[in-house]
């Protein structure tokens, strides 16, 4: 267990002339709830969008377990055991939970593309499914079509999704953006159930939601991480107060 | 050298025709998103308004009145048809201006018959324009040329120098941005259909009476304009232009070649073996089928086309 | 197990279809039914073909036809051979070399279309179409030009079980068999995981990568399985009309089995099924009735894209599921109530087309056309009466179809709420 | 017509067939393509049956008393769709077909005859060929069942090629065509009978193009032009050689035409002036062939179809000689016709037509003439209103007009 579950080195994005990420090196380590905060724009979700291969990296290596990543596509980084989540609630609308969830275990099942196994016949997919589908809450709306969720459900299915396959590292962005307090307190307690054991990175707005569930916090602004650290330290970590706070505080 | 001259003359003409459909078509996929599977058919009703009006007052009146006509035609299509086919989104789009397609054949079948129409050159332009070696330049191929130009420069002013060209070349690349801004009010849908399908009707008027108006006008040129768009690169105007004189040349020139593919092969030490149909085909036998080979050779080689800003 | 391939209720249900299949000639005997027949079984293998790219994977092509038609061809060829030196293979199982071509074209032409989705394979797909159909005048060799390659599906001896597939009824037999396999073969694919991820790149193809899924593959895939059904298919034809030709590939053809997927639904399995029966009987049968055929055939089209875009099954799916939820009761009058403004507007407008067929078209409807005899005697179509009374019908009709249409659509809505609110 | 084809089609699905009419008739299946690009010939071709089954039988007495009677089925211009559309016309009874456009839809009907005869001997069904020239289909695929009433590529082709033989102006030719079964006829027998009889004629080039996809022939016309030919062979008809005409006319080329379809079916219309003295056609007849009663029957023609002009002379040979031979034979049954037909000569218009018994190819006088300006003597008609008209400048007899063939015919 030498290697981090993901290591960034000198990570950079270009959009055109202007640079989004500009050199970001982070560590995180295996087994940690790493949450990454920072004001609008500052490229959090660009930073996942690169680790997971959503876009391609314009310099800078990214390391998975100790594997450098960068030019692999998402579906070979899912298959190294990284799975994410969307801010835009990202689902299969047409197919119902249950289906939903099973799609998202077949490959790591090792189904393949198979098409001459039945789907019915696959006990461990259908058990897997199931056992999410509860994890999630959602097992009474197992044959519902995805896309007439409301809209707390369909956030839940999201996670539900990403760690269906039982990934090692997972990658939540904004897990509970726009949603109302008690729906929040769930996805945080499902969250916290279901990534027991795993490697969490996440992207939260809520301040409420990090300090819970993190075990360290990044504070990434302008693309570049201004300070790594335990909850406790961050809050009271000066460039951060800058950053969000703005440059007043300093004269304090 | 008299033939290179005539050929490239024959291949700038045809080309230059190519980008007045192309472009119109080009213009609403950009905008819209919609591949205008009807877009020929636009062309074809141009051709059949201004045989019509030519019965009745004239060629000239028919140059100007017909392409409107058109434009008017699809933005009622556009109105009452594809805005209710955009709530299904864009398989339902394409499917639409696919049926269209077929009704628009149908109904010039019924009120104009199956037959080609008589819609002929107008006087003023019948004749020599100029001799070239001993081959004769006709006024009508100058005319086209010159009506394609004068598009041509027409449609860069709208989009340059006018705010709602500036808004239509913003969506050629960034369509989501414009969308985001708020000018995604239906009233430009039906103004760039309208205004795409007018050009496509330009076209026809020009077109109908150089070459023949009949029903199966718009089948003949409507997979070769889907070609173009796609060589040159989906939602790129400029692109569209180059291809459509590319392929207009390689039509053109394509023909001009004798050469059977055994000769091409040994221009390049293959020895292909004796007697094989592949062997005894000519360029000229392949020309109607190079754009096809083209296309599908530049989504291998360079998806987005020769110069397209996405890739989809 | 509620997804099982052959539960109970399902194996009654394909078992009843295939005894129905068989059944039908016996009850018809007239030749040109068996024909007809004929014609449907085949298309129902093609469109449910088409279905798998369209419905399944969300791919639209235009250019299916090309599996089809190179099927098609490699039969012939394969039966002429076989005609000539005798082989191990037998007009029956033709099918499956048709179907390992057209599996075989997918391999080759699948590579390069599938690289793309959307709007981007569309136009790939009509250009490699087109390329094809274009290289089948280059090479009559193959593709026997403009005349076609014929064959005669009567060779060898000994045929399985002595049938020697000459007679029509014969080959009847011989398609229904072989439709029915591939029909079920079709379904079973739709309960795998290839099956099920091809719906998933469809939905969502982002996601579909991002749990694991190359989706060019899975798109790829299913395009080459669809081939082999369309090779069947096209064998299928080959067998049936003993002559192919170039036309099998085109883009007519490719346009054909897209209206009949589309009008049929492609959201329901059994919606290209639908399709494939009520367009080759709508051709045959309008045809048969009227010149505009044609144009009430696009007109239909149209009206189904914008009115019905999830196609006819998708129509019954929600009587079906009104039915289910004990509502469809209070729309029968509903339905009843607007059945007789739109048959008037129907009436009006039909008179309307017949008319300009029979004036513009040349070609008179002329008398004891059962078509216009909904409009009696002789019309004076030069005088303004016919017209008039026409227009009147028309008009009429759509005053009436809009009032009472805007009640019904009023009792429709609130049946929908209730069943989805009862849903959800 | 088509409508009673869906009648009994209707019936049918109800278990009601009625077979067969009330009225005693003479029923002939025409399959040819009444809808799609060829739908306009095939639309005039119906027309100049109905109206020669009309004029020439059924007013002056019909056959054995019983009307003759022409029924479209639409085989859209498709092979495939002939046999379809044979199939149909079998199950409604019919027992003659006739088709004439397409060697391909002419090769699948001879095919699908021959193959319903042989698995139905009791219910033979006997094809009629007005238009399709393909020289096989009386050579090596000649068949019983099948009679030929126009004369074939290679017939044509022997007229055309002694005529160029006789006129010493012609130096260099250039041949162009439709990439399919006619087009690459034309250019063999072109080459072959030009090498025999004129050796001295330099073929400077040979070009196929593919079938209606044509827009601007004007590259084509480049190449003729930069070949220096002073005389053009082609077999083009429709839109491909109208367009090829204009093409030739835009870019001043003064070679001369040597053509097969000018003659009609909007052809004229389409090249207008720019045929000119440039336009030859080889046909059975024109309206400036002097024959009386033909002329009549053409004006009558064109006057009750306007916009369709009589253009098939051999449509009236053919419903003439079909009834004669129903007649003599005193039966309808196509075994008994056929054999009726077979070496019949047939007083007509323009001479004698002759059905040779060996191949079932008729024979008939053939005509080479030019596009001028009608004249109101020489050239007193014009072709579909243009203002211009054929002239004639050679007649061939029937007896010039006959080739041996290779029909090895196996009779029932």
């Amino acid at each position: 267990m030498s290697s981090p579950a993901i290591r960034i080195t000198g990570l950079k994005k270009n959009f055109g002339a202007s640079e989004i990420i500009r050199g970001v090196d982070l560590d995180i380590h295996r087994g940690e709830r790493h949450a990454i905060i920072g004001p609008n724009g500052a490229g959090k979700s660009t930073l996942f969008h690169l680790i997971s291969a959503r876009l391609p990296v314009s310099a800078g290596v990214i390391e998975l377990k100790g594997e450098n990543v960068v030019g692999l596509k998402p579906f070979e980084i899912n298959r190294k055991g990284l799975s994410r989540s969307f801010q835009i609630t990202n689902i299969f609308h047409n197919l119902s939970v249950f289906e939903n969830l099973r799609c998202a275990v077949l490959w790591s099942l090792g189904y393949r593309y198979s098409f001459w196994q039945r789907l019915a016949g696959l006990a461990d997919a259908r058990l897997r499914a199931e056992a999410v589908m509860e994890d999630i809450g959602l097992a009474k709306r197992r044959d519902t079509p995805a896309g007439i969720l409301s809209y707390a459900e369909q956030r839940a299915l999201e996670i539900g999704i990403t760690i269906a396959s039982g990934a090692d590292v997972i990658l939540l962005d904004e897990p509970t953006a726009g949603m109302s307090r008690s729906e929040t307190d769930d996805a945080v307690a499902l969250i916290r159930r279901v990534t027991e054991g795993k490697t969490l990175v996440m992207v939260e707005h809520d301040m409420g939601v990090v300090f819970g569930l993190a075990d360290r916090i990044s504070v990434l602004v302008y693309g570049q991480i201004i300070a790594t650290d335990a909850p406790a330290a961050i809050r009271c970590n000066a460039a951060v107060q800058e950053a969000y706070l703005g440059t007043s505080l300093n004269h304090d | 050298m008299e033939f290179v001259v005539i050929s490239l003359l024959n291949g700038i003409t045809y080309g230059l025709l190519l980008f007045m459909l192309s472009s119109g078509l080009t213009l609403i996929f950009s905008m819209m998103g919609i591949l205008n599977f009807a877009h020929a058919s636009f062309y074809m009703l141009g051709a059949y308004f201004a045989y019509q009006i030519s019965t009745w007052v004239g060629f000239w009146p028919g140059l100007l009145v017909a392409p409107l006509l058109v434009g008017a035609v699809g933005a009622a299509v556009e109105r009452y048809g594809l805005r209710r086919a955009h709530r299904f989104g864009h398989v339902a789009e394409l499917l639409f201006t696919f049926g269209l397609a077929f009704l628009v054949e149908e109904v010039v079948h019924l009120i104009w018959g199956k037959t080609s129409v008589d819609y002929k050159i107008p006087v003023e332009l019948d004749g020599t324009l100029f001799t070239l070696f001993a081959t004769d330049f006709p006024i009508y191929k100058g005319f086209m040329m010159l009506v394609s130009v004068g598009m041509l420069v027409a449609l860069y002013a709208l989009l340059t120098r006018t705010r709602i060209g500036l808004i239509i070349q913003a969506a050629l690349t960034k369509p989501d941005m414009v969308e985001a801004l708020g000018h995604n009010v239906p009233r430009i849908f039906m103004l760039v259909f309208g205004g795409g399908t007018a050009l496509a009707g330009l076209a026809g008027v020009i077109g109908g009476n150089a070459f023949i108006t009949e029903p199966g006008m718009a089948a003949a040129v409507g997979s070769i304009v889907f070609v173009v768009v796609v060589v040159g690169g989906l939602g790129s105007l400029g692109g569209a232009f180059v291809a459509s004189l590319l392929i207009g040349c390689i039509q053109t020139f394509s023909i001009a070649l004798t050469i059977s593919i055994t000769d091409v092969f040994a221009l390049i030490g293959v020895t292909l073996p004796e007697g094989s149909q592949v062997a005894r085909l000519t360029i000229t036998q392949l020309a109607p089928v190079l754009p096809y080979l083209l296309m599908v050779a530049i989504l291998i080689f360079r998806p987005r086309g020769l110069m397209g800003a996405r890739e989809s | 197990m509620n997804s099982a391939v052959f539960n109970h209720g399902r194996l009654l249900l394909w078992g009843g279809f295939l005894a129905l299949a068989f059944a039908l000639p016996l009850v018809f005997k007239s030749g040109f039914l068996v024909s007809l027949l004929c014609q449907i079984g085949i298309m129902v293998v093609f469109a449910l073909s088409y279905n798998m790219l369209l419905g399944q994977t969300g791919l639209l092509s235009f250019g299916h036809a090309v599996y089809y038609g190179i099927g098609a061809f490699v039969t012939m060829h394969m039966l002429n051979i076989i005609g000539k030196d005798g082989g191990p293979l037998t007009t029956a199982l033709l099918p499956l070399v048709g179907g390992l071509a057209g599996m075989l074209a997918g391999v080759v032409l699948g590579y390069v279309t599938t690289k793309k989705a959307g709007t981007t394979f569309a136009m790939i797909s009509l250009g490699i179409g087109e390329l094809v159909a274009a290289c089948a005048l280059m090479f009559p060799g193959f593709f026997g030009g403009e005349g076609g390659v014929s064959g005669n599906r009567v060779v060898g001896k000994g045929n399985l079980l002595g049938f020697t597939w000459g007679p029509q009824v014969e080959m009847y037999g011989l398609i229904v068999l072989w439709a029915f396999l591939a029909t079920v073969a079709m379904f079973a694919l739709t309960q795998t995981p290839l099956g099920r991820m091809a719906n998933a790149v469809r939905d969502n193809p982002e996601r579909a990568e991002f749990v694991g899924y190359d989706t060019q593959r899975v798109r790829y895939l299913m395009l080459i399985l669809s081939g082999l059904f369309a090779g069947i298919a096209g064998s299928l034809t080959a067998l049936n009309y003993e002559i192919v030709t170039s036309e099998t590939l085109n883009a007519h053809t490719s346009g054909v089995v897209l209206l009949m997927t589309f009008v049929g639904g492609i959201g329901f399995f059994y919606g290209p099924i639908i399709g494939a029966i009520l367009i080759s009987v709508m051709q045959i049968v309008i045809g048969g009735m009227t010149h505009a055929w044609l144009l009430y055939f696009g007109l239909f089209f149209l009206f189904m894209v914008l009115m019905a875009p999830g196609g006819i099954a998708s129509v019954i799916a929600i009587q079906r599921n009104l039915w289910l939820a004990g509502l469809f009761g209070r729309m029968v009058p509903h339905y009843l109530a607007v059945a007789l403004p739109v048959l008037i507007l129907l009436a009006g407008l039909v008179g309307l087309i017949e008319m300009s067929y029979a004036l513009l078209a040349g070609e008179g409807v002329g008398a004891g056309d059962t078509a216009t005899k909904v409009m009696k005697m002789e019309l004076h179509l030069n005088t303004p009466g016919p017209w008039l009374a026409a227009l009147g019908v028309t008009a009429a009709g759509l005053v009436l179809t809009r009032w009472i249409g805007g009640r019904t659509r009023a009792a429709w809505n609130s049946a929908l709420a209730t069943l989805h609110g009862d849903k959800s | 017509m088509k409508n009673k084809f869906a009648k009994h089609l209707a019936l049918g699905a109800s278990a009601l067939l009625i077979g067969g009419s009330a009225f005693a008739q003479v029923k002939i299946a025409y399959i040819d393509p009444l809808s799609g690009p060829f739908a306009n010939v095939g639309e005039a071709g119906l027309k100049g049956f109905k109206e020669a089954a009309e004029v020439l039988v059924n007013q002056k007495g019909g056959i054995m008393g019983q009307k003759l009677e022409f029924t479209g089925f639409d085989n859209k211009g498709s092979p495939q769709e002939t046999q379809i559309q044979l199939k149909a016309a079998i199950d409604q009874g019919f027992r003659f077909v006739t088709l004439g456009n397409g060697s391909g839809a002419a090769h699948s009907l001879i095919d699908a005859v021959n193959k319903w005869n042989a698995r139905n001997p009791d219910k033979t069904v006997l094809f009629f060929n007005y238009a399709a020239v393909d020289p096989t289909l009386t050579n090596e695929k000649c068949s019983f069942w099948h009679f030929r009433f126009d004369a074939n590529t290679e017939m044509k082709m022997e007229a055309i090629s002694n005529f160029m033989e006789k006129d010493k102006k012609i130096k260099k030719v250039f041949i162009i065509g439709q990439d399919y079964a006619h087009g690459h006829q034309v250019a063999k027998y072109t080459k072959e009978m030009l090498a025999k009889k004129r050796k001295d004629i330099k073929i400077v080039g040979e070009d196929l193009h593919p079938i209606g996809r044509v827009k601007d022939f004007a590259p084509y016309i480049a190449k003729i032009k930069a070949s220096g030919a002073d005389t053009v062979v082609t077999g083009n008809w429709g839109n491909d050689l109208s367009l090829l005409i204009k093409a030739a006319k835009d870019a001043g080329l003064k070679a001369r035409f040597f053509t097969y379809y000018a003659g009609g079916l909007g052809t004229p219309q389409a090249m207008g002036a720019a045929g000119e003295n440039l336009v030859l056609q080889l046909t059975e007849w024109h309206m400036n062939v002097p024959t009386v009663s033909t002329e009549k029957f053409a004006l009558d023609f064109n006057k009750k179809y306007p916009g369709v002009w009589f253009y098939y002379l051999r449509v009236n040979n053919m419903v003439q000689m079909v009834a004669q031979a129903m007649n003599t034979a005193k039966s309808t049954d196509p075994k008994a016709v056929a054999l009726a037909l077979e070496d019949m000569r047939f007083k007509v218009d323009t001479g004698e037509v002759w059905m040779r018994k060996s191949d079932h190819q008729a024979m008939q006088p053939l005509y080479i003439s030019i596009f001028s300006k009608a004249d109101g003597k020489t050239v007193k008609h014009d072709s579909e209103g243009t203002g211009y008209g054929w002239k004639t400048l050679a007649t061939i007899s029937q007896r010039d007009s006959q080739l041996p063939t290779s029909c090895i015919m196996e009779r029932p």
